[in-house]
């Protein structure tokens, strides 16, 4: 359940494994018996003592002071310091090596060993090198993850504050409208009430003026029906919304027959539910047409007191067995999440997509 | 609140085991953890019980910082495992006194409460015998009876009653219930949706490593179901009478099997009434039911899928 | 001490571990060729012994950790350290226990004498804490009880063979020894040839200080804490 | 029909047993390595000539028992095989196939025997190639060989018959037949008395084997002695087969 391993943690345990196998068959070459055995031993143990507690990296010295009491009881055990210098090189603390630096330089300044160790050296140096641009570039990798997350969530708030205020430019609608009817056609409607009660009062009395004002309540009547027509007529969208953009959807839908049925009162679902749903719509098309060979797809919209349900689903099989959620999918799943939905997507057996939406 | 997650995360490897998971549990409530197999319930209570380490969010458990390394916060926390795991080599009363003893109870205390909970999961006769030579049903007590020991004020059933026979899945319901009435909390999953609606007092439905819904069985189920199914069974059926039936407003489909019907509807259309005032017209009726909508209807209106697999017939 | 105690109670009713434990070392004991000088294997099948009882005493850590029984105890307010430190001293207890019973068996029968007794329970202690900690690295490794008896019969074979079960250490020629001496049952091999010979030098400590750093390295790597 | 079945249940399990690596790894490459290791210390530590006729005889005692031993132990297999399939998890699915539970335990035995003596031939066609090892008659010791394992395939069927568990029929199997090694004086040598050389020659059907095997060549003094082994083996498989079918009719079937 740990995390997996980089390559170049690999690499290092590899060498360091290498290391010691090249000990031990030097030793079964020339050692002295136990001696070996024993600098064999400690090596392993103060090995996987740094492998369960990584901290404790200035067990190292004791390494190299290991092999160097060692190597007076058997002088080719001095060339495994090869592996402390590089241990250290590759930890990062270059310090720690200083043991062997000195080992070297009081007793073998120009031999074989000062070359082994420049080499491992080299090659702690170079991974250690590697280790960290992967470091840098893992915690790059972190900063990126942690800015998408912090747009995700901005996102969010921005879905939450758009819902806010598609309901504000609703209401706001609402009451120009009202303004608007109350303002020019509720007052035509109004005077033309008036004159037809004074028409009714002055039947009696006075016939000419009656019809006189009888025609002028007429003619403020028709104007203000024309004043309402005005009204809706400028209320009409001029792109359709709502069920009839599904339909559109589905109508165009050339892939393979659609049956798109619609139950419940479509009128309670607000606008701004409509545009998720259609997006829906569209993107589940969209997975359909490139994840199955369906026959036949089947789309339900169930509006209900409480919620606004759309299935599609179809009955083919699937084209490809792998299916991840994509940018598409995502952005939508993150939309209804604002509004208080979900949407959840499933591939069994065949391509099938819900999302349901609360309605307040 | 006795215990919670905020938006935690868990991942193994690319597979996002949680994603960002938020509920909380209050006291005295049982909270039903209720989603298909991989829905990340386990996830949940191993993070929950400080077994794993979560790559994000925060738990909270009994007003502190859950952890891996905290290891004090376990003493209130019971765990019921998934599998029955007890050991073999001890008896049922052995079993317990271990269990006991690692969260500390000691000596008196210890064996009246080892006799206490023999006696609260019925195995009293059973104590000196070996689990190997149990039923399914007792080795499941046995399973439960090990986290009650040092009476915690929190306890976490996962999937407690999965492969045993109706008797003993009852008697189980019944401990639980018990449970809860001594005031212990419960976080009781399970994907038997039966077990879960007769049970918790709170339900949160996950799907995918994520929360779907939540809240009582009577929200869950009156906000979120989308059909209403009618049965009816009348005298004198016939063809016609289905397609007035299906005439009516709001009505889906109509299932014609002999004298009975099966009438499904949009949910909050009220057919009731409209239904039986049709069947009358024709002849008459001799039952009318209206299904009752289950926490599975919630599920299936929330993802289109069975909660379990092999009740679709995979 | 819950641990301790029970892990003790749950290794004695295991039928395999009581026949390693005691039926076995009381059939060896007996048999009196096996304890005389010129020919001591006895002792050495006595270590082989107490390396099959380690084996099996262990045994029950890795069902605790298949049978997923150890999610439950870590669940518990208990350390990862305590779960192992308290279960494998149970085992070393009975191990010990059993040792002394038989090495007081043998001095009666044979007459080993007080200082060779001394040694031997030392000796046959420190390769049992090895046994242990090797069958616990052992055990962490592997997710099937099958394979891991199966590997095991052929590892322990090598070990029968390079650490002077069948052959005496002395008679190896050197390769062979080197690789010999990478097994716990060589050292002991060794300490109890220099106990035999009533050679109290430096060589049966180096024995015992060798089979002490490979329990380290085996504790060290088998220690790790898992779940599954 | 039952014909038919045998052989389709019987090519299942030599397939069954063809798939497990680790198997041929212990009873193929374990013995030969053993060997290689002993003659080869054994070989620098003595004193006596090692080379008869061109063969080794230091090599040749201890294959001639390390096979013995891994043929006695050869019956493991089927114990294994008879405790998945009749007691513990598949018990069920195949007793409620058609296929007689005699007609499994038999081709399952059937199985093992075959694969268990392919396994000494191997083991005897290596030691004579790598070591040097002087086998004696070669239609002889196969003959020995298949007896052996009859044997151990019987012995295992009782003991697992009797006890009922397979960790401890198991642990059984291997004592006996490393008892039987011991009392062949192959582990180490034994007092010189009547009893122990007895047992040597002819107490176990371990030193049975070994006898005839070492009778059938130069080694041995009379194919007389030979005839009398093998036909002590025979006696003991067909008690234990007698045996086998007793206890199997009460307690399998």
């Amino acid at each position: 359940m740990g995390k997996s391993m980089s390559l170049h943690e690999k690499i290092f345990i590899v060498y360091r494994m290498m290391g010691m196998l090249l000990l031990y068959i030097l030793w079964t070459k020339t050692g002295s018996d136990v001696a070996g055995l024993f600098l064999l031993l400690s090596l392993l143990i103060l090995m996987l003592f740094r492998w369960r507690f990584p901290k404790l990296k200035w067990t190292l010295i004791i390494d190299q002071l290991v092999v160097i009491s060692i190597s007076f009881l058997w002088g080719n055990s001095q060339y495994i310091l090869a592996l402390g210098v590089f241990e250290a090189a590759y930890l990062g603390c270059p310090l720690f090596a200083l043991p062997s630096v000195f080992y070297t330089v009081l007793y073998n300044p120009e031999g074989f060993l000062f070359l082994l160790l420049t080499q491992s050296a080299f090659a702690g140096i170079a991974l250690w090198g590697w280790s960290k641009q992967q470091e840098s570039a893992f915690r790059n990798m972190d900063e990126e993850r942690r800015r998408y997350y912090e747009t995700e969530s901005l996102k969010q708030e921005l879905l939450a504050a758009n819902v806010q205020m598609v309901r504000m430019v609703e209401l706001s609608e609402r009451s120009r409208i009202a303004r608007e009817i109350h303002d020019d056609a509720g007052h035509e409607i109004v005077a033309a009430y008036m004159s037809l009660q004074t028409v009714q009062a002055l039947f009696e009395t006075d016939a000419v003026e009656a019809e006189e004002m009888f025609c002028e309540a007429i003619e403020r009547l028709g104007s203000g029906i024309c004043k309402i027509r005005e009204a809706v007529h400028n209320l009409t969208p001029l792109t359709e919304i709502g069920v009839a953009a599904l339909h559109r959807l589905s109508d165009r839908f050339s892939h393979c027959p659609i049956n798109f049925t619609v139950y419940g009162d479509t009128s309670k679902v607000s606008a701004y539910l409509w545009v998720i749903l259609e997006a829906c719509l569209k993107e589940a098309l969209t997975n359909v047409m490139r994840h199955a060979d369906a026959k036949i797809v089947r789309a339900t919209l169930d509006i209900t007191p409480c919620i606004v349900r759309l299935c599609v689903e179809n009955d083919g099989v699937r084209k490809n067995s792998y299916f991840t959620a994509g940018l598409g999918l995502r952005n939508l799943q993150q939309r209804a999440a604002a509004v208080g939905g979900n949407i959840s997507t499933s591939i069994a057996e065949s391509f099938r997509l819900v999302c349901v939406l609360p309605i307040l | 609140m006795i215990a919670g997650m905020q938006n935690v995360v868990k991942r193994f490897g690319n597979v996002q085991a949680l994603d960002h998971v938020s509920f909380a549990i209050h006291e005295g409530e049982i909270l039903g953890l209720l989603g298909p197999n991989g829905a990340g319930k386990t996830t949940v209570i191993r993070t929950l019980a400080g077994l794993i380490k979560a790559d994000s969010g925060e738990i909270t458990l009994l007003g502190k910082k859950q952890d891996v390394n905290n290891i004090r916060l376990k003493q209130h926390l019971g765990l019921v495992t998934q599998e029955v795991t007890v050991f073999e080599e001890l008896t049922a009363e052995e079993n317990l006194r271990y269990f006991g003893g690692l969260y500390g109870v000691k000596g008196d205390k210890l064996r009246q409460r080892v006799k206490e909970t023999l006696e609260f999961v019925g195995l009293s006769e059973h104590a000196k015998k070996v689990p190997g030579k149990f039923s399914g049903g007792m080795q499941r007590r046995l399973n439960i009876a090990c986290a009650l020991v040092h009476s915690p004020k929190f306890l976490i059933m996962d999937e407690p009653t999965v492969g045993i026979d109706p008797q003993s899945r009852s008697y189980i319901l019944e401990s639980v219930k018990r449970l809860t009435m001594e005031g212990t909390t419960l976080l009781y999953t399970s994907n038997y949706m039966e077990e879960v609606q007769a049970i918790a007092s709170r339900i949160v439905i996950m799907d995918q490593g994520k929360v779907i819904a939540s809240g009582t069985l009577d929200e869950l189920v009156s906000r979120i179901q989308h059909e209403e199914t009618i049965r009816i069974t009348v005298s004198n059926p016939s063809v016609a009478l289905a397609e007035r039936f299906r005439a009516i407003q709001g009505v889906k489909t109509v299932m014609h099997n002999g004298a009975d019907y099966t009438i499904v509807s949009g949910a909050g259309s009220d057919n009731l009434n409209r239904v039986l005032m049709v069947a009358q017209q024709r002849g008459s009726v001799s039952n009318i039911v209206a299904d009752k909508p289950t926490l599975e209807d919630v599920f299936l209106t929330l993802t289109g899928k069975k909660l379990r697999d092999e009740e679709a017939g995979v | 001490m819950t641990i301790f105690l029970f892990a003790f109670i749950r290794s004695l009713r295991r039928k395999s571990t009581l026949v390693a434990m005691f039926v076995l070392p009381l059939a060896i004991v007996f048999i009196r060729t096996l304890w005389t000088l010129e020919n001591g294997r006895g002792f050495l099948f006595y270590g082989m012994i107490i390396m099959f009882a380690a084996f099996s005493l262990v045994r029950s850590i890795m069902i605790d950790r298949m049978t997923g029984t150890v999610v439950r105890i870590f669940a518990a307010p208990v350390a990862t350290f305590q779960y192992l430190f308290q279960n494998l001293l149970a085992f070393w207890l009975i191990i010990g226990v059993q040792t002394i019973v038989f090495v007081v068996i043998g001095s009666a029968l044979y007459g080993w004498g007080i200082e060779m007794a001394v040694r031997l329970i030392l000796s046959y202690n420190i390769f049992a804490v090895a046994s242990l900690a090797f069958s616990l690295a052992w055990n962490s490794m592997f997710r099937s009880k099958v394979m891991s008896d199966a590997i095991f019969s052929i590892i322990i074979s090598l070990m029968a063979l390079l650490g002077g079960i069948f052959i005496p250490i002395s008679m190896l020629p050197d390769f062979l020894r080197k690789i010999g001496m990478l097994f716990p049952t060589y050292w002991l091999s060794n300490s109890l040839l220099f106990i035999q010979d009533k050679e109290w030098n430096g060589q049966y400590w180096l024995s015992i200080l060798i089979m002490f750093l490979f329990s380290a390295a085996f504790l060290l790597y088998g220690s790790k804490r898992r779940l599954e | 029909m039952t014909r038919n079945l045998f052989w389709v249940s019987f090519f299942h399990y030599l397939r069954r047993l063809s798939r497990g690596y680790l198997g041929i790894l212990i009873f193929v490459a374990l013995p030969l390595v053993i060997v290689w290791v002993l003659s080869f210390v054994y070989s620098q530590n003595t004193e006596e000539q090692i080379y008869v006729f061109g063969y080794n005889m230091i090599s040749t005692n201890i294959s001639i028992g390390m096979m013995l031993i891994f043929q006695l132990s050869g019956g493991i297999y089927l114990l294994n095989y008879l405790n998945h399939d009749l007691i513990k998890p598949m018990k069920w699915r195949l007793k409620a196939s058609p296929c007689a539970t005699y007609t499994l335990v038999f081709s399952g035995t059937a199985a093992c025997l075959v694969f268990t003596v392919l396994q000494g031939i191997l083991i005897v066609v290596g030691t004579s190639l790598l070591q040097d090892a002087y086998w004696g008659n070669v239609w002889i010791v196969i003959f020995v060989i298949v007896l052996v394992s009859i044997i151990s395939q019987f012995l295992n069927i009782t003991l697992f018959l009797y006890i009922r568990n397979v960790n401890t029929a198991e642990y059984i199997s291997w004592f006996l037949s490393w008892a039987m090694a011991v009392l062949g004086g192959l582990i180490f040598t034994l007092p010189d008395n009547a009893f122990f050389s007895f047992m040597k020659q002819y107490g176990t059907p371990f030193s049975l084997a070994q006898s005839a095997i070492r009778e059938s060549g130069f080694l041995g003094t009379s194919s007389t002695n030979m005839l009398v082994c093998i036909a002590a083996l025979l006696g003991i498989a067909g008690i234990l087969a007698v045996l086998v079918i007793k206890l199997g009719r009460r307690k399998l079937i």
